[in-house]
């Protein structure tokens, strides 16, 4: 099993989630974060100070798979986050390895779990 | 001396406007600052009210309105003495003028706290608004509205001298010692909730007609006039901040709007009741784009006036009194251009003696607290953030 | 002429809290977008009392106040001209009355921002209010209360036509051009702050007092029965919109308390100082009612009137300007009640006439604006939200 | 009867300073809860202005202002029977008093609010405040101002008795069923959002002077004295409180500002008209001292007086109430400190009769409840919170 | 070494934690992150507008162990996630591989800095 | 390929960043989260109820790097993290292997989208 844990520019979690879904993927865990990347933030002026607005808002997405579903997930996870105007900024997928998954409510374990 | 009910009740209603301003500045400045900081920078406001307010009944009155010399009132009314339920001041109660005046007693040394986030140790707040109410605030107020040597001489309908110039000054000078915040320039200094600060402008703008308009003492039709050119300016400099936002910067800004109308209000407030509301229109265009060049300067100078308090109330202040003396011409007062150039030339120096007064002072207190209670947090306690180490709490909690 | 001092300050401090109902609207407003909208929906309001009050000193006050004919006001008090510090009009100063009237046409257009959320050109929202205050503000304020052909007719205590039916049938009108927001139906369109639109609708419901109350323009028994139909009206339309849900959905919202009671302040707007307390109940209960229906029906026709700006004030103005037209019955007001139907015809035709033209023009300005400098955002700048592409800034910085 | 029209202003912008204590108060409480039940508390407070707005209107008034017995008015004003646009109460129209004791009537059972967050059914809440107001608030308010048995005789200038002391210990009674949240004394209830505690706080201290300098139901001098122990007082009592954690716990904290201040604001308000300026000073500073030792002692006694509803508007409410009858020295009132040592007795047994009456009912209320449609949420919904569970909603979304 | 990935619900964190504590487990890192599951968000009503509210709040706890005390874990974290009442949305626990840990205060590495 | 994930103290995360710009690294992914440690949170008193505060604001910071970075990355962030006054509570930093990563825009796969 692997665990995915992909950065998304924020306008795109809802393509995102329409792609997965198209797959039957809709079990996955979402969080707020702040990225640093090659999409260097534009030059801001704020109140005359002049700054790198480096850090940036990003969307953290994790999804727990099944070693076969893994590369339609990440073509899915690509096509929603690129859009048709595929731009610096616009993310990366990490592919971690998965030892075991618990379902708490069932005891279940293992893919099953997932 | 009877009271006339109207009055009194327009004074009271401006009183409580003008307290409103202390939660408004300071949510104003809380929105702007790290949400390490956010409850540090509204103490900075909200305990004004509490020692401010006290001061001012105990001494800080009698040394601004009680009988005195040129430079400063006696203690003649030191604790209120003298004054009972039935004192007449004006056209009402004794206690009414009191209250209102320690309202401006209370927000002045609070613009100053704009200045300094994130960096000042809170004991030594607290020294430094307490000696500055006795050693700036009651002469100045002394001298422009009690009595002092520019009384009936300099225009300042509503304080724009007694309370911009000296804490806009004031924010400058006290920076001398506290130099920059770390991470000065760097990604997140940005305002941590601009809404905060929005609300802070509107409650701030709500106010203000109690500070103008309630600086006539009387409901009238000075009054009214005070107010609808507190409506004018503010509208002109904001819309003003905003077009030169948008044309240098490519963004008309939420804070840009809010930032101009705060130097529309500054800038209108020694003219308020001078100036027709046609006037107030030039004042707050020019008072805006004065000021922002004045935060752009600051940009290039490399001081560190975290939330323009300098660059707004000290700018827009001098501005604004400079203004007075060329706008002026409603009742007695007449300016530059009813052909009166001898008016401008006594704000002008209204405002230099101020300035340099209010320099000097704070200059020198803050030299005494450096010398014995200290200013500055320490390095880590600053980039701990001010809420944790001076106050124990947290403003955010899950 | 003399003016009264209570009167004044009457008119005075209910001018401060019209204003005030500016920031209230934006945080009632800020608070149901989401995040990445908020400073964008509160720069509606806050923009408001820049641009339009600039627009109604120099020249929307003339358009609807000064001496024209049955249609518009002339342009003789354009820049206010003629007026002076002593101006008179009834017993208060004339700039009081300037800019008491200065504060309705400062809200009306940022009522229609309600509708329109997340997906309209700053600088279109800027050039819409503009003309709007001036081709549909403006000529139906001097039809209502400027000497226009409605000008004691229809019965208008506090501006349910001028201000609400214009506002609200022009959120509906805009809508044709503008569509739904993208995402509509979906889970993240969710308020993204309720805390905040509490506090908004606390300082509309503070501010309104001024709005109903004030437009006594006098400190009589008039203004204390508009006062306290004023707390009444609301208070039951918040009850029951509440009750409504709780029946209908289960849960009894904090968000539907506060929708009920804006309705319920509309609903008394045009009536406040014509019917009696006790009749104050009936017409928040009915317009609560009404508008709970107009909302759900937003649902079923898919239409995205995203915070509801026609489903309350135009449905809203429009049930309390024909309540009205039933239960006036105070002084030389009679409603249907008391066996006057004529009432209730003149209401339902000035209803009528203000909506038809209200549509009309706005159609006509958006018409225009698409057509020059466009209206709508593009997709992209949609979904990152208007803070970002619009204003260059965002709300929250951790 | 004529009516006086600045004191019509006075009253009627006081109501609407009172009302705004409203959402101050939802502010205050809200900002102190967690974010799962931040619009639960919110609502107990806004709710109120429906609830008790009705309920005043429809019986209220009449049992607190009608004729009737020593004990309770009468149903003679029921449904404002008898009150129509011309009635005059003192100088002032009858709806303007109306409105003024109604907002006293909508906040008082709200403050109870802050005792019970996070574990009271919303319908339990209704009925618990609907019966209070008709149990308690109604002859306790009859009892002290409408002509019962302590009208004339216990000195309560703005509602010391009448309001805080029914209210806080209010709080302690319906603890005695309620027992603790889950999860007291445990890291996550600590205040999910202090900046909107501080904003509450500015907008109950700026609606206070509404609250007790309204009191005087005239614009007169005694209006600009309550105003000014309105400033004094809690400006002393926040010092204080800051002062004290300052010592005890190492920091001055923002919360313990606001929650001082609060203190002084009880403190005063059965003062505010009795009292000089300077005895405002011990007031404010001998009550935050008693309210600081409660807050403590609650620690100890282990209650769950979840935001000190007890601790400050009870025990605050009683040291208000008391020191009144030591400090009181202007007009007729004359207090211990002149020697009139009966004052401080009557004091005492006013204080003494409404906090048994207030506490008996409250019990026999919550027993009822209880036993019908029960009074606390479920283990799970608490855990859960009650915005979820109560209200269907969130305050907060992405 | 594994890095235990648990999503709970919000109202179950203290009871997690107490089921933590029995076994001396009192270093573990927590966040605020939004999960999409099986627990499909009831149809909500907002505004007459009709949603499915399927993003929902859920706690993600983060624990690094020692493999020995990897089943007593997942153990604790179930008895505390599920309460009496094991339905629907309580969540899951993710094992991952952790190859090596550093506490930076002592430069402990390894099983030690755990 | 490694997946660190650190946790350090809110305070110490500009000097963290600037230590690894010093690396030339300047990809990275940082949120917020509430820590459970070593360092106890003191024991405060909030409104007369004494309790321990010891869930504590930290930040993670989750970088991703090919092997060879792993070993001067780590110190960089130790160095950044402890300062001058190493102290309790300074954070961890934790290695998880990494399989796979790719960049969204370009379709790079492995180290390359790093
Ligand atoms: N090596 C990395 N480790 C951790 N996070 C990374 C790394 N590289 C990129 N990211 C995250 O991905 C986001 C997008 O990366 P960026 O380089 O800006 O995009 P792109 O590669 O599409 O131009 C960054 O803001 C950051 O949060
Ligand atoms: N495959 C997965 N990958 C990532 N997160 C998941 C996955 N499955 C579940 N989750 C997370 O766990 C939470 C609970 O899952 P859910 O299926 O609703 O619970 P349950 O299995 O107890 O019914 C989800 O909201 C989501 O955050
Ligand atoms: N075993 C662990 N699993 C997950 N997170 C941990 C673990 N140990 C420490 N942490 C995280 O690191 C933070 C710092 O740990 P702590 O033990 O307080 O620091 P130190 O080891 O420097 O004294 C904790 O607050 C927690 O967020």
């Amino acid at each position: 099993m692997k665990y995915i844990i992909a950065i998304i520019r924020p306008e795109r979690l809802d393509a995102v989630k329409r792609e997965l879904q198209k797959l039957e993927v809709n079990r996955l865990t979402v969080s707020s974060v702040a990225g640093y990347g090659a999409q260097k933030g534009h030059l801001e002026l704020y109140r005359a100070i002049e700054h790198e607005a480096n850090l940036l808002e990003k969307i953290k997405i994790e999804i727990a798979v099944e070693d076969h579903f893994l590369q339609p997930i990440i073509e899915a996870i690509k096509t929603g986050a690129k859009g048709n105007d595929g731009y610096i900024g616009s993310g990366k997928v990490f592919v971690l390895p998965l030892e075991d998954v618990i379902r708490i409510r069932t005891n279940e374990a293992g893919p099953d779990a997932l | 001396m009877a009271i006339e009910a109207a009055d009194t009740v327009w004074v009271l209603i401006s009183s409580a406007l003008v307290l409103l301003m202390v939660p408004g500045l300071a949510l104003f400045y809380g929105g702007l600052v790290q949400r390490k900081n956010v409850l540090s920078s509204m103490m900075h406001s909200f305990v004004a009210m509490g020692v401010m307010a006290l001061e001012w009944i105990l001494i800080g009155y009698s040394l601004a309105f009680s009988e005195g010399n040129w430079f400063v009132g006696g203690l003649g009314h030191a604790l209120l003495n003298g004054i009972d339920v039935y004192s007449v001041t004006g056209t009402i109660p004794t206690y009414a003028f009191v209250a209102f005046q320690g309202m401006f007693a209370i927000i002045t040394p609070a613009l100053i706290s704009g200045a300094i986030v994130g960096r000042v140790k809170f004991k030594s707040y607290l020294a430094f608004i307490a000696l500055w109410g006795l050693l700036v605030y009651a002469p100045v107020c002394h001298w422009v509205w009690g009595g002092g040597f520019l009384t009936g001489k300099a225009l300042d309908f509503a304080g724009g001298t007694v309370v911009h110039i000296t804490s806009g000054i004031s924010s400058l000078a006290i920076l001398t010692y506290l130099g920059k915040r770390r991470g000065y320039g760097v990604d997140s200094i940005k305002p941590h909730n601009v809404t905060l600060t929005l609300l802070g402008a509107g409650l701030l703008w709500f106010g203000w007609f109690g500070f103008n308009a309630g600086s006539s003492l009387a409901a009238n039709q000075i009054a009214a006039l005070a107010f609808i050119t507190t409506l004018v300016a503010p509208a002109a400099a904001g819309f003003v901040w905003m077009a030169l936002e948008w044309y240098h910067l490519g963004h008309p800004t939420a804070l840009g709007f809010a930032t101009g109308v705060l130097a529309g209000l500054v800038a209108i407030t020694p003219a308020s009741g001078f100036v027709t509301p046609i006037a107030a229109i030039p004042i707050g265009v020019i008072t805006s784009f004065v000021c922002y060049k004045a935060v752009e300067l600051k940009g290039r100078f490399g001081y560190d006036d975290s939330l323009d308090a300098f660059g707004v109330h000290g700018v827009g202040g001098i501005t604004g009194a400079l203004l007075t003396g060329i706008f002026a011409s409603v009742g007695s007062a007449t300016g530059l251009l009813l052909g009166n150039s001898s008016q401008l030339l006594i704000q002008f120096e209204g405002v230099a003696i101020t300035a340099i007064y209010a320099a000097l002072c704070t200059l020198l207190i803050g030299f005494v607290l450096i010398r014995t209670i200290g200013l500055k947090v320490s390095e880590s306690e600053e980039n701990i953030g001010l809420d944790k180490t001076q106050h124990g709490e947290v403003a955010y909690n899950i």
